[in-house]
């Protein structure tokens, strides 16, 4: 039915679609992050019209508007995607399907992927019938993601995997994972690296969540133990898998600065103040952050809007996506911490509401790159220092 | 007059309070409390008690030990570093200086329940989110017998297990505090366990029925009594802050010596240097500002609004930095509970609020210094 | 509506702009008037005027290029990034902006003479060390044949050698702006040279007799006919400002990469590496900021005043960081006046003051998003 | 006369000897910078008062109140010269003499120099008799002082010098220079250098002045073409200037920091918003930056206070002067950008008073150690980093 009309003749089209096909319930109702779809083999939807919305969205191609029609998606070009965005906006209606699939595991099969494997993995994402989650980090790694110390040895006919990862988000819910292992020892760190599909039903995989600071989180423990893995699981080059997590890596910066899952939304700074000192006595200091946060993040949302400007106009953007990560994640602990000052004793309960985004955003800064290792990146490739 | 540097005398007592506190009250206690649901080890206070703390600003013929304000603070100062909970500042610091100031006769019996453990006062300012004691709304209306008190207080740290409260409130007079006890008719009080798992109740008070003896001080004069009380406090919390900060920057120092990352210490990276010596720095020039507190407190008390912010300023800020670079140089595992780095980082946010917030204290050096 | 991105034709505009000023006017241009005691190179502007820069906001019925605001930002860009001095500002941005929105039968002939070249304008605006038109105490009193204007004007950029000069007063009606003669009687202008080599005049004005035909738009209306100047202003400014940080990081980025300290590039120092990459992202962020306002300026001039607030607010921090970074990663041979950074340095404070500071704009800002 | 008395004895002994003995024109006046009493063979006192002032200070000692009284000090210990400098400002009193020799190069002698050298150098020193200048710097080598190039050339009976030094303040007004030069090339950078004494009359010694961003300034450049420098001339060990260069590093970083030339001084900050703003009309984004800054330079100011307690009670100060001179001078620099600020356009022309000591300030951050070498020493022997 989509996407091949004029833009305007499209946004035609998928205003009306929307307005037929999503229930009300998915437009009314609380966007926040707990009612997010994931999807999955086990998945259990919250509502009829969660699932609806699901299947009617697949069955059309847009829980992936951009990916391919024959993997599933509906083949939208970026300025047709913009507008179906658009309009989903305007209908105020959520996403039919969120996943790791979609904003990791997908680009890096159509990009690096067997027809064989795309073929295999990439309908069920778009159809949500599997739900992905992500195997880089490793306990005492941190920055150093290419100190991949999980063992992945050939054993012929199939790999044996051991080893453990960390930050592994939504582990304990997810079908399967997309791993970095380690299929060469003996080569140079960057040079030995696998990126590896493993079913986390296979025998000997097992997660343990990890409590954060802001309290229970989505990340986990994943342990491998002797774990067998079929041959044709490894996307790119067995050895080559570096550049796989290289390419999502800047998939995933550019999801964290605000690109994706929304970190640099949230409330007007005004509403905050509105809100907290509802007869105006907010003090100099606190209004002074208030501008000085707020000049901030209008200047780095419009960053975001230029380079995407840049990159529809054919315009290279480089290593934006270093930037945009390093501003937004700093931005929004900025923000999270003006806020706590704002309502300031009402902020330090728990459950009030406060506390656990402003500590959860401390790790903004530290997950999917560190700002330093951000910063490292921005001087070495953009201005060429050595 | 005792310059700024520490004396012998401090110097032993700083490495006692810090052999008790590592045994007592290392930062596995307070996961113990948080674990089991707890915000106050009324063990650890007795022992306290036992040590002369709880007597540390009262006079030697009421109990106590006498030891100063510089004292008090250096003791802070060390159980901050190991985010030690008691009511050490509310009843120790707050309370006993209120009832030095107070009338000797109606004081003298407060000042010996709180050297001998008996009393725990929290005090009861705050109405909203921001300290702001002039802006007090609670009522005392005056009646045949003495007054009726009614309003609500939020943020009474300590307010979950004190039995005494100090609660300030408006008279026709004036401001005026009171000194009621935790169990009164028409006190209904809320314990909540704030991030950093101490306590702070909210209290709601109906129509309390007090003699005119409940007041602290004079009807309308309660500054008289409190403001002091409050420069001690403030000091106190300052001094608590400067003590996690300098914790917090030790285990950071030490974690950048200790992990490796592309086959070097960390600690080698330049960029990380630099931001540890500013912070080195920065801890260095708060230290200065604390003690500066402690010894205007002792020896010219009457002009210590502005040291005392000064040190309630400076502390805040360099908290607020030791703990998130705290966080951020220790990467993902700064975030788990199961490190401490976390609880480090949600003291400093309470400590930030208590008695007052960095904007508060920057006003009121602006207007000291004809800002 | 355009993107934020550049289009080819701006490229263009650009890269003609770049070639013409690293011909016309590097810095060493501004150094020699500096040391020959000028701030205004006459052939400089007339090459510029001759290249159609003086009418850029100018319709070409008028003889002008009408290339708008954006157009304008990105050649005042160029300008500062060697610091380029001319009357473009003044003249081509605010005077001209200031007449396109005045009634045509009398703005017209402004309008060629500033395009042409023939009328150099200034703004004069100040009366004291901060900008605030809204208290502007200057009077023009009613008299028979008009008005008579006296007060005093400070910091009028290009005061020294305009021949025209927008004159900011209150009559009775309200706040009005006069179009004069710069040697009309009764005017006494003192050109100063400032600490960036530019030229800005103090202005007396001693019962200067005027006919109501030299009131631009309407009297007591002067903010209808000065606003959108200002804000396209105001945009220019930004856009000098964020030009010269580009240029003074770029500097210092090459010599980062020169020089040599411990046997090794100082570029390889991870600390100075981290600066750098956060200046660059400050540039890029306040890129953003200037593009932005100027397509709003473009697009949707009755919204440019937050647009244009924050470039400039952006601007004027980013600036300052750059030329002090650049300073400080320069070491000694930055202080000295044969290297160019201080150049940099000095204009960047004389831009931050020039038509609102920080604070001033930041203020619009937090009232645009209430704040 | 002076320094046996008990402290309280001493105070009132001092402070009469100040009452009966500085001129009026010496407590009245103008104490800026350009009034300073320098010394030297050519020095032309501005006053009689100038000159009575320092003859009757330099007789008692008290133009180096710490030095043995053989070389011409007043043999105080720190009790006292601290009273003696609470009656010279209690007096309103001027310096009677200031010099390099006084800040660097007697502390040097006093350390490093034979019994010879100390009676030939720092009587002259005291009486104001002989002006020096120090010889560090040398283009090219910024931070990393150890790289010195000027050479030092044994020929047996003297010493031959070429090279050349840079920031070298008053060396065109100097009567003679203590400057690092290079004894053995051979040796590892740190192992091959002395601390010279060279007479700036030599044959073969000449300066050029060099102007700064904030205007002309009082350093020059220094050449030394074949200068012939008796062999008696190097303080410490031949090839150990670098432990001479080093301690008195430690000085210079003192005075840069508010110990010495009062850097630190200046203006309250409320007198600077009272007298930009009589009308009170300075705005907040202002009003918040002079609170900052002023929180900021009261603390630093304890902490130099705190130091200094700490040095009398004979505790350690470690490596606090680099912390002193960092703290101190980042905070200058941030006074004069928030001066500049608060006097707006009334700031920006030359000669107004703001601007000179604005840009002069930008290098404070850079001499006698730069910021970033400050940081590296903290980190490096305070911290343990490596």
């Amino acid at each position: 039915m989509i996407g091949i009309e004029e833009p305007e003749a499209f946004r035609f089209a998928v205003r009306a679609w929307i307005a037929e096909n999503c229930p009300a319930e998915m437009r009314d109702g609380d966007h926040s992050p707990a009612h997010i779809c994931w999807g999955g083999r086990n998945w259990v939807f919250e509502s009829q019209a969660q699932q609806l919305w699901l299947e009617r969205a697949s069955a059309v191609g847009l829980t992936v508007p951009t990916w391919p029609r024959e993997y599933g998606g509906a083949g939208l070009d970026r300025t047709r995607e913009k507008i179906y965005r658009e309009e989903l906006e305007r209908a105020n209606a959520r996403l039919p399907l969120q996943s790791f699939g979609i904003w990791m595991l997908g680009p890096a099969l159509l990009r690096f992927g067997t027809p064989e494997q795309k073929r295999a993995y990439l309908p069920p994402i778009a159809q949500g019938k599997m739900r992905w989650c992500q195997g880089y980090s490793e306990p005492g790694a941190g920055s150093d993601l290419a100190s991949v110390q999980t063992k992945c040895d050939d054993q012929g006919d199939h790999w044996r995997v051991n080893g453990q990862k960390i930050w592994t988000s939504y582990a304990d819910k997810a079908d399967a994972i997309f791993a970095l292992v380690r299929t060469d020892k003996h080569a140079p760190k960057h040079k030995g690296i696998s990126f590896l599909l493993v079913d986390m039903a296979s025998d000997g995989v097992s997660t343990k969540p990890i409590r954060l600071i802001s309290g229970s989180s989505p990340f986990c423990e994943t342990f491998f133990d002797d774990v067998q893995v079929p041959k044709d699981r490894v996307v790119g080059e067995v050895n080559g898998g570096w550049d796989v997590a290289k390419y999502l890596l800047t998939h995933e910066r550019e999801m964290i600065s605000g690109g994706g899952t929304g970190v640099s939304g949230g409330r007007a700074l005004g509403a905050v103040l509105a809100d907290a000192y509802p007869d105006g006595l907010a003090d100099q200091t606190l209004r002074n952050r208030a501008v000085e946060t707020e000049i901030d993040a209008l200047a780095i949302s419009l960053t975001l809007d230029r380079y995407k400007d840049q990159s529809s106009a054919g315009q290279g953007v480089g290593h934006a996506s270093a930037m945009l990560k390093y501003l937004g994640t700093e931005l929004n602990k900025s923000r999270h911490e003006f806020i706590m000052s704002a309502y300031g004793s009402n902020a330090l309960e728990w459950g009030a509401g406060f506390a656990e985004p402003w500590l959860r955003s401390k790790a903004n800064s530290i997950e999917g790159g560190t700002s330093e290792v951000m910063l490292s990146i921005i001087a070495r490739r953009v201005l060429d220092l050595r | 007059m005792t310059g700024l540097a520490q004396t012998t005398d401090e110097t032993m007592l700083v490495e006692s309070a810090r052999s008790f506190i590592d045994q007592a009250a290392p930062v596995s206690h307070l996961r113990g409390l948080r674990d089991a649901g707890k915000t106050y080890d009324p063990d650890l206070w007795a022992q306290m008690v036992a040590m002369g703390w709880a007597g540390v600003l009262i006079p030697e013929n009421a109990g106590g030990s006498d030891m100063g304000f510089t004292a008090a603070c250096l003791l802070s100062q060390e159980m901050g570093k190991t985010l030690a909970s008691s009511p050490f500042i509310s009843t120790a610091v707050i309370a006993a200086t209120v009832f030095r100031h107070a009338a000797r006769d109606k004081s003298q019996k407060a000042l010996k329940e709180i050297a001998s453990g008996h009393r725990i006062y929290a005090m009861a300012i705050d109405e909203r989110g921001k300290f702001a004691p002039e802006q007090v709304r609670t009522y005392a209306k005056s009646t045949d017998k003495g007054y009726e008190l009614s309003g609500s207080k939020v943020f009474v740290v300590d307010g979950g297990f004190a039995n005494r409260l100090l609660i300030l409130a408006r008279t026709d007079e004036g401001l005026t505090l009171f000194d009621i006890a935790a169990d009164a008719t028409g006190v209904e009080i809320s314990p909540n366990s704030m991030i950093d798992s101490r306590n702070a109740a909210n209290i709601t008070l109906d129509q309390v029925a007090l003699k005119s003896d409940a007041i602290v001080g004079s009807a309308g004069k309660a500054m008289k009594v409190l403001a002091p009380a409050l420069h001690a406090g403030q000091a106190a919390v300052a001094a608590e802050a400067t003590g996690l900060a300098i914790a917090a920057f030790d285990m950071t120092i030490a974690y950048l010596k200790e992990r490796t990352q592309f086959g070097v210490k960390i600690g080698s990276f330049q960029a990380l240097q630099h931001r540890a010596a500013h912070l080195w720095c920065e801890i260095e020039a708060t230290r200065s500002a604390l003690m500066n507190a402690g010894r205007v407190l002792d020896q010219s008390p009457q002009d210590a609004g502005l040291a005392v912010s000064l040190a309630k300023a400076r502390a805040m800020q360099t908290a607020r930095l030791a703990v998130s670079e705290g966080v951020q140089m220790h990467g993902g595992i700064g975030m788990t509970d199961e490190f401490d780095m976390g609880f480090y980082m949600k003291r400093a946010r309470v400590l930030a609020e208590w008695l007052g917030d960095y904007g508060y204290h920057a006003e009121k050096i602006a207007q000291a210094r004809g800002l």
